[in-house]
């Protein structure tokens, strides 16, 4: 709410969130599902934080139409060559048309929206949790980690081992990864529930980051309680503007007992995991 | 075009219902908020337009809260609203910096309610009150005060008496005969007709065989409606001679002035701001170089100048004209 | 999906107002002629329905009488008509080798002359009169009998008594009332009411600063209007007992489908076949092999089967669910 | 009108108006404002006869939005290899949107559509008179002629030689070109009506085919007149279905004395040069 205060309103006023044509450098298929779209962007979307998100505007599949920007959040960003990286899912109409592009493309994108994670100075070891398109959001956060010297233990869950991603990109950040899939019977609560607490029990757990599943937000929140833990969590919702500005995006919180309705593409995505109703 | 105007040199300031506007673009009601000022100076707008306010505390409605169209957006947000002392204590502050005028938007569900709410408002830091009497997605099937002339006529007047800021009504477009609503709004003491509001429209979720929106019905905005709006404020300009400012799927600055030229004196932009933050800056910038180009040195020359009269001359001029 | 359903066992064929047709989907009045029948055989279609006729002869309106809109089209062709002979004598013949039933729509500036039209019409050849007291480009402001209930009443009154064909009567979206209108016909005798025709819209030429239509006004059709006539087809199927035809932006099955869940019982297909000009026959397949993937027996399952309810779950079906 | 005729409706009904995904083999720039675009598309769409047209439904330019197709000219036609070639100006927002097809893609055309040229077997020699776009519709017209043993003798028009288009398209066809241009002054109706004069005297002019002026369609009327010859003419209106349906291209036509209106696309685009009003 005090983002007007960010506002200098002098001659020199520079604007924090743009719109932009950005240039397609490279665009690959992850597998038949997810594809990796990497752009080159101006100073203000390359200094997107992880959990932030960008609004999208597809470009229109042959014969179909899409109205709204599509949001996504940011899979990786490169400040000094100015890059953002995206990992979406090949979903409906807006993604088959983001599907088209080709290098050399451009791609109206808008941001850096939203409030990402935050990482407290205290933390030692995190735990991340994260399944489907979740992944693209916790990415990023794995080489934040890196950064400040914390140690990242990242569960990654999907329908089918051929269907994990970004495995590498965590462990290219020192994380260690864990892999569970519905197909190998691995990806259950109970199962997620009891790596978990292996990784509580030898001290490697401060914090829970997860994104993608109501269910193993459950047990991660019912952890932390047990624990005395702290957590966030990247929440989703249909968005119009992705910008505050139309309430379309709301969810209910619990906040010190009290049910709040908040934006999600202005209060988060990113949200005290303790606060979020699954 | 022409090496004699200069940007500095076209008058882009409109006189709406009392105010005087340093330009014509403002942004509609519900479309507008704080997250746009990490887009752009507020100060560069002609007004700033506050999301309805009520005073019972609302939740809105459930959600799904919007759902795409044909060039539109069907929305069904409701008004949640955190009621007066909250917008008095913590959201007017906000736009105390800005110099550009701050418009409140009301709704109640009587007449009454629609008075003393405007009573209460009418404080320093509120530069006028629109009256929302046509949110179509509230009550009953979408039946609004705008709907009747008869209701708009009861409702302007007790709004009339009840404050002393310059008073927008805003209107239906879901109504049958807008110049006749728009006129009772004139008659009772409006300073200002707001033409128009979203028009009740539906969608059903083929998977699920059920209303794409939580509240069934909702109202479309956007590019979808514009040329339906645009002949209503052409009606309405027509009916009356307090100013109409056109709201209805502006996005550029040639949409812009077709709404000028058809007679509304300024322009509220919506949905447009949800695809291009910074629609209504690119429109102003646009707005300024059309008026460059054409050489119209006022912006308020284009109100109204449609010009009328049958023609009947066909356009070829895909074909090279000879010499 | 289903191994079961083949489409011989789909049962397409609704009832509509005195008409058993073999499936659902039939052209809007004004957009269908012979030209179609190069590209397809119409025997495929659920009905035939003639471009409105009237008895004076009449040029049509203006040039230009189209104009391109975002998702739309707007119309003022008006209705360019050579009487009641030549169609008889010219027109009529070249539909009687089908099968599919003829629809022939009328207009008269008057009740009466409605009626003596549709007597004189009510002839072998003819299955249906469909009465357009809707067309808004004609006459005093985009006015039309379907604009209110008393209207529409008195002149379907007469109509009824005029002809002992089904009668259908097609209503403007541009009333602020219409269930109230379609009541107003059920009351009076109509078989059916098809919603709606076009929604009265205006441009402006901002290279001539006049109207982009020689008639000023004109009506926007096309997939923008489609969540707007949506609602009033769903408002109308709630309201009235005899069948609605909706008609309204039309182009894929999956539209067809939307206007039968909110109470449909047959659809027309009008600016679509501007833009695929087998977009009528594309449905119709599709619609089939909808009702097939979906397990539906007969099309006439579909017909008002949205599920009305609160819906509060979030749709988060991009997140792949836990097993 | 009896187009219902056509129509066989037995088991084996076909279709002679089309709409298909044509597939782009050639497209390139003539001058700055006019290109030349070559399709592969079905044996319906390769039938069609000199002076017929297709509607084109034209992607969207990137942030612009067409709705209706847009009427093209056959510029070329072989029915053997089933090529259909256009030659179309950058005008608008549909036109914009052609230009953007790539040698690969495809684009949706719909036709063949409207009543052609007519030549009649008396015919020895023709003029052929057309400026702008109108040479996209007359160039088809010359290799027809060729095919008869009709001469023909092709004047050009244009603002200036630069944007003078088809010269050895009609060459190759074994027209004899004469170009005229607004820059030379050589353009104007007078110079015009001297160059047929001078054909007609000369025994090589025994029918006009125009389109694309109608200064110069007043000159070959007055000229038809004074020496009893015929004529046909392309013309052009704003069409939206194509096809008859929605009498939005109708022109006034002087038939033996009364003022007639016809649909540009259904009875036409081709019609008889003395009925039509400039
Ligand atoms: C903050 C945020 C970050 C996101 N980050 C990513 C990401 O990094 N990678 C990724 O693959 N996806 C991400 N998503 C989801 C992505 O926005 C949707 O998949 C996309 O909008 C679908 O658009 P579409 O046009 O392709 O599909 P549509 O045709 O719009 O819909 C296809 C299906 O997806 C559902 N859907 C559409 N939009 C959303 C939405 N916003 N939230 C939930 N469900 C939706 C629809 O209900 C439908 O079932 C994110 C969403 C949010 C809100
Ligand atoms: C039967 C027929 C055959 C044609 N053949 C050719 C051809 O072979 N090559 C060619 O370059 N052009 C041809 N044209 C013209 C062509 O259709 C238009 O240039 C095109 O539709 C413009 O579309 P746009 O979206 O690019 O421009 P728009 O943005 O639609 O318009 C640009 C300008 O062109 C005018 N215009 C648009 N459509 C038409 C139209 N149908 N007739 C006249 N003026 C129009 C507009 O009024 C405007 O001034 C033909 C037209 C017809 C009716
Ligand atoms: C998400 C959304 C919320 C809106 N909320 C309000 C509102 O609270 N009060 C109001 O008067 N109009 C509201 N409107 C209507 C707009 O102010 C405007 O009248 C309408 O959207 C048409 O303009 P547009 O096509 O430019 O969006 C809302 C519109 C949208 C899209
Ligand atoms: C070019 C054109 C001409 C029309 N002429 C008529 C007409 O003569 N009579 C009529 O009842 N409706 C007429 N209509 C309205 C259509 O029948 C239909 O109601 C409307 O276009 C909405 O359907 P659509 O969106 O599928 O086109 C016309 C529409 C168009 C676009
Ligand atoms: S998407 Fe508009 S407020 Fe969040
Ligand atoms: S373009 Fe529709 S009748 Fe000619």
């Amino acid at each position: 709410m005090n983002s007007l205060d960010h506002v200098s309103r002098t001659a020199h006023w520079k604007p924090t969130i743009v719109a932009e044509r950005a240039l397609i450098v490279a665009h690959t298929a992850v597998n038949g599902e997810y594809r990796h779209l990497i752009v080159e962007c101006g100073d203000e979307a390359a200094s997107a934080l992880p959990g932030q998100f960008f609004q999208l505007l597809c470009p229109q599949p042959a014969g179909e139409q899409s109205f709204l920007r599509r949001p996504m959040s940011v899979y990786g960003v490169d400040p000094a060559r100015r890059r953002v990286e995206f990992l979406y899912k090949v979903a409906g109409v807006g993604t088959r048309g983001l599907d088209t592009l080709k290098v050399g493309d451009t791609l109206d994108l808008m941001g850096p929206l939203g409030v990402g994670f935050t990482l407290d100075p205290g933390l030692r070891n995190i735990a991340v949790v994260g399944r489907g398109a979740g992944l693209a959001t916790l990415a990023p956060l794995a080489g934040a980690c890196r950064a400040r010297g914390i140690g990242v233990t990242a569960i990654l869950s999907a329908r089918r081992p051929d269907l994990l991603m970004s495995i590498e990109l965590f462990e290219s950040h020192g994380a260690e990864v864990i892999t569970v899939t519905d197909s190998e019977q691995t990806s259950g609560p109970a199962n997620v529930e009891r790596i978990l607490r292996h990784l509580i029990s030898q001290d490697r757990c401060d914090a829970f980051f997860t994104c993608g599943s109501s269910r193993l937000l459950r047990v991660q929140q019912r952890l932390a309680h047990e624990f005395g833990l702290s957590g966030e969590i990247a929440m989703e919702q249909q968005m119009a503007c992705g910008i505050g500005l139309c309430h379309c995006c709301v969810r209910d919180f619990n906040v010190k007992g009290e049910i709040v309705s908040k934006r999600v593409c202005w209060d988060g995505p990113v949200f005290d995991m303790m606060q979020a109703l699954p | 075009m022409s090496a004699l105007m200069t940007p500095e040199q076209v008058d882009m300031s409109v006189r709406v219902g009392g105010l005087m506007l340093r330009n014509p673009v403002m942004p509609a009601s519900g479309t507008f908020a704080e997250g746009l000022a990490q887009v752009f100076d507020f100060n560069r707008l002609g007004a700033l337009v506050t999301k309805t306010i009520t005073r019972e505390l609302r939740a809105g409605n459930p959600l799904p809260r919007v759902v795409e169209s044909p060039s539109g957006l069907i929305n069904a947000i409701g008004i949640p609203s955190k009621g007066v002392p909250y917008f008095i204590n913590d959201v007017l502050p906000l736009y105390a910096a800005y110099e550009a005028p701050l418009v409140v938007s009301i709704s109640a569900p009587t007449a009454e309610g629609f008075a003393s709410l405007a009573a209460e408002l009418s404080i320093p830091g509120v530069a006028a009150i629109e009256a929302n009497i046509s949110c179509p997605n509230i009550e009953e099937d979408g039946k609004a005060f705008a709907m009747s002339p008869q209701a708009t006529e009861n409702v302007t007047r007790q709004l009339r008496a009840a404050t002393g800021l310059p008073l927008w009504v805003k209107l239906t477009p879901n109504t049958g005969n807008i110049a006749d609503v728009a006129k009772a709004a004139e008659a009772s003491g409006a300073d200002a007709a707001v033409v128009a509001n979203t028009i009740l429209s539906m969608a059903i979720n083929l998977k699920t065989f059920r209303p794409s929106l939580g509240n069934v019905m909702g109202g479309l905005s956007g590019p979808a409606i514009k040329p339906i709006v645009l002949r209503q404020v052409f009606q309405c300009a027509r009916a009356i001679n307090i100013p109409v400012i056109g709201c209805g799927g502006i996005s550029t600055a040639a949409d812009a002035v077709e709404y000028l030229l058809a007679g509304a004196t300024a322009v509220q932009v919506g949905t447009a701001s949800f695809i291009q933050p910074a629609a209504m800056t690119t429109i102003i910038d646009d707005l300024k170089a059309f008026c460059i180009q054409r050489e119209i040195s006022r912006v308020s020359d284009l109100i109204g100048a449609v010009v009328v009269e049958e023609a009947d001359e066909v356009d070829v001029s895909w074909v090279d004209p000879v010499q």
